[in-house]
């Protein structure tokens, strides 16, 4: 099957048009977006993993090496689409809008870090694999009932496919011919096991046939190739044809996540041929002469500079409170409730003197 | 307690004589009248109306976009309707027994329940899930389970059941009105059992609320769904003893109506629990402890339990002797007098 | 898709060989055994339809409609194989060698009815819809371990294919390519809902792509090529190849059970235009020179006193006995369930009186 | 109880320190050398040796057809081991967390707990099922849940809780032992926290019985888990005020040891139960009702429950505020001893 699913790609390892006829449609206020956000996501990243290595953030799920896909899928959304993440997908909602600040949280155990900016229809990270996959297909099918050009589109990684959620998921969106994209990162490995252990089947795209919705398989690490075609499969979404599979080929260059050792289960050499996404961009950029130093130069110190704020807002974030746990079960408290929040608050004013 | 809804006054409005399934299907056609983000979904629930009618006429008069047959695949149904109902409608789904709804078990305990709390309100599952349950009409294995504990130990989601038409038609719309997710569990003994006046136009149960289904002054009895009857069968028997038995027909499992239970068990000073789900683990559990934690000077007796035993339900030539019965919760009321 | 997977026939509706590369393999015993088998099961099926009506049965699920797929695929099976059914599979398990006075027990009510004879690896009936296509997965995989040349095969319907299980239950045979076949039988409606609406995907048989595995789609009411496709999937499967999917395109011709009432969703004109299988197994012994009076007077009068002395016995049977339920649970009856027990057998005891 | 296997007895023999997670790891060691049934299957146990380790070079020592990583599938590889166990096999399952075997449910409820019965023991499904449980590790979402109940409301199954690594160690191979298929819950914080003697060679401790960890004469605390370690702080605080606490570590889950609870409690005459499932429908319930039914008699205060609130386990910034605290079980202490 391998051979009827060819990895599409618009630029090459070195940063070479492939398909030209992308040319005109590439500029450089589009370049200097997806440079932008790789890079800003990037930093991120790499913050998140000191950060946790000085003890100032919980465990945290890198996604170094996939830049390329959850940025170039998150610009081709519109404003009023829906997103529909993994723990490992803070890249793309934050491309789409979400709050820095609240990233950072999040990955502190911090409730706050799942409430999207208002009128962001970021749904909280799914935990449990592949179980947002049905539910981006219901909030799709909401739009179409309303009446609306909304989509919706769900991340993924490799593993994910192995859940009934998975199936179920696209079995439904396909029925119901649902404005949704499913958006699957494959990263080579979920956890410790690699793609050919999860599955036998040689691509992810052709899993798509079992839904006769179209399937379609492209360099992850290619951020025009990943942009278009998530734009496409939008525009197919937002014309009434349904949902769409997308296999993104890219790789998870660290661990998994802070607490997991890669090197447990996977050679050093493994995934030394990829090229990294923001190092083809830029090669890409300099190919092309869209490198600007000054630009970049005022980008890294901008970047910088939001995230050095972020994590100062964070540090400075209020202390979580107690009542939370209690306030959001129910939209009125039931009284059994009430009474071990009280009793608890008690408990704790006691405790405190 | 503290829900929203309150019980509606309608003594001087129209009722018909309804069974239980007739009022449920009347309750779901007047909310698809009133709110047009009422949308109901489920196997077999279109054309067919259900394999208990419940949704009988519904697609015919509100199309297949508001009353949607779906693929069977009960993950998928709760897990779609979860993105509905965060996208602004107001899913009801059936599943088709309660025996049905454990490949779905994983979207309620983790999403259902939880989004509220994981988003701190900002996204909320006004979802209704109604699950026909229970034992003793004949069906084939797995389609008699009654594990609603599955349902009351999960934070986030409310759980009722009704016995009789009325609380069904007004339980079911004050679900659907709710702003968080309901279970509703439908015992399937009562569907055709019985016929009562059941008033024609809108009106709600309040979620939470116990009620006093026979008044006495010995024993307090405690039952729900189809428990109602066997316990009133029991009352009938123990008064020809001169023990006069007072019924609680509990309607909310979550939250529980722990006024009601601890003002009859104060008054009575005995207590006997009757339900069909296994003993252990049972509802039954979390009711002795609100009379241990409330009641505890007042009993006379330890509390009784008559239930299903802790073995699975058998195949149906077995299950009258899995089920709780008069002669059984007659025991056990014997016990607590004479203790 | 549809183009993909052609409807695989030997015979065609009138009974002729469309395939005649086949004609020597069929001799009179097999003929005769196909004959005899479905006559049986179909003779069975009635009988319980009828013993429901009268009340002597329970719920019942008919298969008529479906006897060649059902005794086409039981008899492609080796005596050491696995057989994991459905509700609706008691065709295939009659045939594969269970007990008839059990069947009807099965429909009883009664828990004896799913104890199969002694060295027949038949599994219980599966109620919850496609939970039982890992379990195959899993025995068959315990064959491949073994080192034996043992198989399984595991029944299901269209609907079926909608569930999580069935989706992981394939992708596992495939990553650990255990001897197993997954016989769809697609009747069209899983209850009420026709095929169209439970998947977008026009065959079944597609869905082997998901997992890169064999798939084929036959017609279900051919028993000839239900018996030599499920015969050549076993062979690739004992030959350490791994699982085969097949849809057997069939009908229900019946209601869903004996509680429904097909009439709610579908005419009385649908399905008209399907040859009933045995009537086609009919007019192919016919057209060959196979149908012998005699023989089928004397088939058909074995099959009438099997099944009326099955049903005699059946309703000879011992009464249920109590104890059962209690003591199947585990091994050795936990303290409080024996006092359970106890309780219940002395309370039995003390209202018989 | 009425298991037939029996504690061994080992005074003599070798010991080793070792950490809970290390006794885990050699009891699958030694059931792997002594029964090529078993077979070990899970996401990454593996190369990767288990995301706690437990699993650490066993695939190494017996290959990777009796160490098997399976893909991301509880479903599946829960529903495969059913294949395997009544094809001859002993499968031993890791469940990553507790929090991740909901997709798995319907084959447990429906199947691993069942197939005894619905075979009249024809078929039976010897499987151990292992799952980290519980809050306290600074975990993400779902990772932290103790729904222990999902599992004791189900007949057929049996549920094991050790806290300590002798206990892990005997508990887990009795279950592998055990003709019946066995939840194994393996309280996550337990798993480093220290060090014990532990036999190196073969041993079981019996499933359904609980062990008295601290003798005392006024209260009796019941726990497991996490939780006993919680229960011999506030057991020490209550000392000083002259409170002499009596903690049993209940080790078994399901079938419960009904005599060592109604032995103490009959003794002490007051009860304090912690746990940190949901206080609505936890065990604590059903330990109230053994007591209700054993000891009604000897109590002097209602019995108190120190558990998880009702609400979804919170994210970990506000855990520490979900899980029962020393502090928290004092005041049940006192509350019961000054009743
Ligand atoms: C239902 C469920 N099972 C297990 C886990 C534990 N777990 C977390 S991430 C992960 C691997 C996911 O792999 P993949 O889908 O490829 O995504 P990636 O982490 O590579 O982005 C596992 C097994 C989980 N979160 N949910
Ligand atoms: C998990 C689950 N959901 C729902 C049901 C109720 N149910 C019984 S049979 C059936 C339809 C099955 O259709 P199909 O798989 O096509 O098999 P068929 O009955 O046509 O043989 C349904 C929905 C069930 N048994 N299990
Ligand atoms: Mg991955
Ligand atoms: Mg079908």
């Amino acid at each position: 099957m391998e051979l009827d699913y060819p990895i599409k790609k618009i630029i090459d390892d070195k940063g070479f048009f492939i398909d030209s006829t992308y040319e005109k449609q590439i500029n450089e206020k589009l370049v200097k977006e997806f440079y932008f956000n790789m890079m800003r996501i990037r930093t991120f990243d790499r913050k998140a993993i000191n950060l946790q290595r000085q003890g100032r953030l919980g465990t945290y799920a890198p996604f170094e090496g996939q830049e390329a896909s959850q940025v170039g899928s998150a610009l081709a959304l519109g404003s009023n689409d829906w997103i529909f993440p993994t723990y490992r997908d803070h890249g793309a909602t934050l491309t789409y809008g979400a709050d820095m600040v609240r990233a950072f949280l999040y990955w502190n155990g911090r409730v706050e870090g799942c409430v999207p900016p208002e009128g962001k229809k970021i749904f909280p990270p799914a935990v449990p694999i592949a179980t947002q996959l049905p539910h981006a297909a219901g909030a799709a099918w909401a739009e179409k009932r309303k009446g609306t050009q909304n989509a919706a589109i769900a991340y993924f990684g490799d593993g994910a496919t192995s859940e009934g959620d998975f199936h179920e998921g696209l079995n439904f969106a396909s029925v119901f011919k649902v404005p949704v994209v499913f958006f699957n990162q494959n990263n080579g490995y979920a956890i410790s096991l690699p793609i050919e252990k999860q599955m036998n089947s040689a691509t992810i795209a052709q899993k798509s046939v079992a839904y006769d919705m179209p399937g379609i398989r492209i360099d992850g690490n290619d951020c025009f190739v990943v942009y278009f075609e998530t734009k496409k499969a939008f525009d197919y979404a937002r014309s009434g044809n349904g949902p769409t599979l997308i296999e993104a080929v890219t790789w998870r260059t660290g661990a998994h996540t802070t607490a997991d050792d890669p090197s447990k289960y996977r050679s050093n050499e493994q995934g030394m041929n990829i090229v990294d996404p923001l190092s083809r961009l830029e090669m890409f950029m300099k190919n092309y002469g869209y490198w600007d130093e000054q630009w970049i130069n005022e980008v890294n110190k901008k970047i910088t500079n939001e995230i050095e704020s972020a994590v100062d807002e964070m540090e400075r974030f209020p202390a979580p409170n107690v009542d939370d746990i209690f306030d959001h079960v129910y939209a009125e408290m039931p009284a059994h409730l009430a009474e071990q929040k009280k009793t608890y608050l008690t408990h704790l004013r006691g405790t405190a003197k | 307690m503290t829900t929203h809804l309150k019980e509606s006054n309608h003594k001087n409005e129209m009722t018909e004589q309804m069974t239980m399934i007739q009022a449920i299907n009347d309750g779901m056609r007047i909310m698809l009248e009133e709110d047009d983000r009422t949308i109901i979904l489920g196997e077999d629930i279109g054309k067919n109306g259900g394999v208990f009618r419940a949704t009988e006429g519904l697609q015919e008069k509100f199309g297949d976009d508001r009353v949607v047959d779906t693929p069977l695949s009960e993950a998928g149904i709760i897990g779609t309707s979860i993105g509905l109902a965060v996208n602004g409608f107001r899913p009801v789904v059936e599943i088709q027994f309660l025996g049905f709804i454990y490949p779905a078990y994983e979207q309620i305990m983790t999403h259902v329940s939880r989004i509220r709390t994981r988003s701190m309100s900002h996204f909320t599952v006004p979802m209704v899930i109604r699950a026909p349950y229970g034992a003793g009409i004949r069906a084939p294995e797995i389609h008699s389970d009654s594990t609603e504990i599955l349902f009351t130990h999960m934070p986030g989601i409310k759980v009722v059941c009704p016995s009789s038409p009325y609380d069904a038609k007004g339980l079911l719309i004050a679900a659907m009105e709710d702003p968080d997710p309901v279970l509703v569990l439908e015992t399937m003994r009562n569907y055709r059992s019985k016929r009562e006046d059941v008033p024609v136009g809108k009106y709600t149960v309040e979620i939470g609320k116990g009620k006093i289904v026979r008044e006495g002054a010995d024993v307090t009895l405690i039952a729900w769904g189809a428990m109602v009857t066997i316990a009133e069968k029991a009352a009938e028997q123990a008064a020809q003893q001169g023990i006069s038995c007072e019924i609680i027909d509990l309607r909310t499992l979550y939250p529980i109506d722990r006024d009601i239970l601890s003002q009859s068990v104060q008054k009575t000073t005995r207590a006997v629990i009757i339900h069909e789900a296994h003993n252990t683990g049972g509802l039954g559990n979390d009711i002795i402890s609100i009379i241990n934690d409330t009641s505890f000077l007042y009993l006379r007796a330890p509390v009784e339990r008559v239930t299903g035993f802790d073995v699975p339900v058998p195949f149906f030539s077995l299950e009258e002797h899995y089920l709780p019965t008069p002669a059984r919760v007659l025991e056990g009321i014997e016990k607590v007098v004479h203790f």
